[in-house]
């Protein structure tokens, strides 16, 4: 039940379209304690995603994980955009061999992708940041004995959870910082970005 | 906010399209303003880039140059530039030898120069990463890595560019730089704020009669707000702050860069040095380069920062190297 | 008054000693900081000596070193030096080959510098004096005579400085340099005033969004008071009045100096140049030189000056000259 | 009647003490439209001048001038200072032969005086200005057929009207000149310097 090549070009439009209709209220959201550039920045760098992907030839799971991330990275040099980015390029770098993208390769690709967050970003858990939601994806995805439709829903269910948690938190990082305890209550803007990949990922792989 | 400026959308592309038309020495890759190189890159050498926001000249891009630095990647005003501009940047003035990556210590550009990095990696392309923390108020000693890069990267970039052009390996321009960083320490006093065109008012407020010892070149808050004192008193207090953290030596050599934030006039920093000079000359310490203007402002903002650099054997000789850039020009006296 | 300085009395002369210490290459003669000379005179060539008030650094002293000035009386700030000190630094740059007074065209000064020539051809000393007036501002044309000197005679000491390194005897020295003074124009603007120091308050007022056309160095009143408009067309009616009374033609050469007052930042400056560059293009005159930064300062008054020399065959290759003093280089590109 | 070098020396200390004495009367005089220098320049010229001329061992009557606008130049570089250094000067260059000093040199003298002034200083007649003393003086001097003290007389009578004439002018020059219809009807304070100049050195012919 893995997924061929072929098939995780889907994710890239998905995520372009699912991102495109959240922009107003990722623009809401991160205006709260932010400066509202969020729903801009992810609209515009997945779509640069989703036409640097569509543009390759003939390209691996990693390779198109690799143009999307660079994409990224020229579209939204913003704090999420750079992040963003810097998880597809880690995921390019560990399934750069992979042939197939099942539940261990998502599991691979989540964990590359929290830990690039989190060395770009030196946050920590509990920092109330996009990591405190990734981390919680690839622990599910690593700890899932399904196949991936059935291992991503586990991890939609875990980031769902986790992004709730990040409403106790404090934020330590970014824009929000500043605001200090009037953070505190709502959840955080770059995790439920991380929430929004992980249910079009989930989507995808449960197309028939 | 009185400016010259058509619109504030326009004003750091304005000012580059400014810069092009006045010294053919420079020109930018990849078709993109932002990405500021060298027109004369030395086939074989070491690249080094820096980056950061605009709104600090001549930081950053003033010292790409003859024996100097050979790119920058240009943000908007306090804004870093994005990791494909500095990848571009990089990709242009690789020459063989690797590209040194030296910038100030703010989290959205280290951000986008790590990005970059590793963009360039993809191509092949090594990097070394040095960052200026020398603004001795923006953290604790212990805590270094924490500080703020504010005017010291000029020594920085001087060294790391002497140090490239006697065509040193990486690894080498990358210690020797990396050496210049850690023993060289800045403080800094504002006495005035100032505007981001985009934003239109000032970044802070400051009594008439106040200055703000340690303030960041952004506004970022320093140690302490006090009335300002006779131009004496307020050297006294900065270089004790310095003093209190390195080990000067009498017969020891230093670098002073007396730095204006932006509307200070250079009399002023003159007056200023004249009270360095006496304090080093009291501890027996030599000047043995010094350096007073305009090196790393906030725009219109009052203020000045001095800078420290504590020579070697090593270092004096690439700090004496003479440079050629349009912004900034050294010939051995 | 937010200044570095101890007290105002001291502000001129403590800013001396700082540049006494920080730049060997110049000392003072007749036992007075105000009779600034070069340290490294050149036997047998004309001495060229400016002089005036303090406040306008890099003007005047700033432009005394290698291939250009020779020696500067430094007067109190927006005061002229006296005849005295003038004489000193005549009799100590003196090379037998006789001196030239280059300086703004200002009462105080020029009484001065007269008188200073009489005592001077007393020790016999010969002296010619080219005044710069190159202010369009301050008085129409036919009254050129009239009119103050302001940054334009950055391009007056660079002509004159190479033409004297050439060793060219002073009539031509004084020739070459009146032709440039002849072919050279101003327009400035200002934005905010300064404060002198023994004064401690602002020499006058202007409005929020009020830009002042053609206000001199010292706050003297301009052309019109408007309001601030975008950089493009302040450039455009400033350089309208330069236009009206030049006859560049297409093919001409030029030298452009973008001057900023004092605060107004190295970013505004190129973005004036921008709009010069494409005014000139236009007309198919070529920028052959360009220099932009703080030549000409009045203190911290925000504003900015554009200068034009227009070049001839005589007056090119002089204004290429590198020169190298302690506060400006030119190196060839 | 004529005087020799030894006695013109007489004329410095003469000098020095007369504005030495009239100190303040010169700070009133140019407080009122100009910046209340005049008395502190003109005392502190004047002195430096006595001990120049004091200092010459051996001097002639031009050398005394000459030592005395180079001391007043020094010590005084205001206008009035440049302007009265200025005819100094010009006097020795005029009576750079002179072996003594009787009417025709001091018409000579005062006439050289007047024209380094009026050159220095770019005045017309009429401009309010020192000037207008001094021409006066100079042309009495020249029209004079008396021995030198008594042509002083004269010289200071016409310098006195031509001081009085100065009230009904407005100032085109200086300090004063900002002052326009202010300065009318006020004696200029340069005239007035020109006066006292003339007095001492007719006292000090008068001498037995
Ligand atoms: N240092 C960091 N490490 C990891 N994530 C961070 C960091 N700083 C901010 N973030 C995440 O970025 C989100 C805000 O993104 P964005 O709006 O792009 O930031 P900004 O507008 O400050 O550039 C935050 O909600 C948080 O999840
Ligand atoms: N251009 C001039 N030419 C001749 N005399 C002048 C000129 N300007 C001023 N004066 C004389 O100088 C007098 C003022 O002298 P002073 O107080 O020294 O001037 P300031 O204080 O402006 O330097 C005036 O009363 C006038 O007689
Ligand atoms: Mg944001
Ligand atoms: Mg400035
Ligand atoms: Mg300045
Ligand atoms: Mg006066």
């Amino acid at each position: 039940m893995a997924m061929t090549a072929e098939q995780t070009r889907a994710f890239y439009p998905a995520w372009a379209e699912r991102f495109a209709a959240e922009r107003e209220a990722l623009i809401a959201l991160d205006g709260k304690v932010g400066d509202s550039d969020l729903g801009i920045t992810m609209s515009k760098g997945f779509a640069a995603a989703r036409d640097a992907v569509a543009a390759l030839e003939e390209a691996t799971i990693a390779g198109q994980m690799k143009a999307a991330g660079a994409a990224l990275a020229k579209a939204a040099p913003s704090t999420m955009g750079t992040l963003m980015a810097t998880g597809f390029l880690r995921g390019f770098k560990a399934l750069e061999s992979a042939g197939q993208f099942g539940t261990p390769e998502a599991a691979t690709f989540w964990r590359a992708y929290a830990e690039g967050v989190a060395q770009r970003g030196k946050a920590q858990l509990g920092d109330k940041t996009v990591l405190d939601v990734l981390d919680p994806i690839a622990a599910a995805l690593e700890a899932s004995g399904s196949p991936l439709p059935q291992a991503l829903d586990e991890a939609v269910t875990a980031a769902a959870a986790a992004l709730e948690a990040t409403k106790d938190m404090v934020a330590q990082h970014g824009k929000a910082a500043a605001f200090q305890e009037k953070s505190r209550g709502l959840p955080d803007a770059g995790g439920t970005v991380a929430v929004m990949l992980v249910e079009v990922m989930r989507d995808v792989a449960h197309r028939p | 906010m009185k400016k010259f400026l058509n619109t504030p959308e326009a004003f750091v592309d304005e000012m580059l399209e400014g810069i092009y038309r006045a010294h053919p020495q420079v020109t930018h890759a990849a078709g993109d303003l932002r990405c500021y190189v060298t027109a004369n890159p030395v086939p074989g050498k070491v690249g080094i880039v820096t980056g950061g926001g605009s709104g600090h000249l001549p930081t950053f891009l003033g010292f790409v140059g003859e024996n100097m630095l050979d790119g920058c990647a240009v943000g908007g005003v306090f804004q870093s530039p994005s990791s494909d501009q500095i990848l571009e940047v990089t990709k242009h003035v690789d020459q063989g030898a690797g590209v040194l990556y030296l910038y100030g210590n703010y989290t959205g550009d280290i951000m986008n120069f790590d990005m970059a990095g590793e963009l360039a990696e993809l191509e092949d392309i090594t990097t070394r990463t040095v960052m200026g923390n020398d603004d001795v108020a923006s953290s604790v000693v212990g805590e270094e890595h924490k500080r703020r890069g504010v005017a010291g990267i000029f020594f920085l970039y001087k060294a790391a560019g002497a140090a490239a052009a006697e065509m040193l390996p990486l690894d080498e321009v990358a210690r020797i730089t990396d050496k210049a960083r850690a023993r060289t320490r800045t403080m800094g006093v504002a006495l005035s704020p100032c505007i981001v065109p985009e934003v239109g008012k000032p970044s802070f407020t400051i009594g008439e009669n106040e200055m703000e010892i340690g303030m960041g070149i952004h506004g970022e808050p320093g140690i302490s707000r006090e009335p300002l004192k006779p131009a004496d008193e307020v050297v006294d207090v900065m270089m004790a702050r310095i003093f209190a953290e390195t080990d000067y030596k009498s017969g020891d050599e230093v670098a002073v860069l007396i730095n204006g934030l932006g509307a200070t006039p250079l009399e002023e920093l003159y007056i200023l040095f004249r009270r360095v000079s006496i304090l080093m000359e009291e501890r027996g310490v030599t000047i043995r380069h010094c350096w007073l203007g305009e090196f790393a402002t906030s725009m219109e903002m009052a203020g000045a920062s001095i800078s420290v650099l504590h020579l070697d054997d090593e270092l004096e000789p690439l700090l004496a190297k003479p440079v050629n850039t349009p912004f900034f020009k050294h010939i051995k006296v």
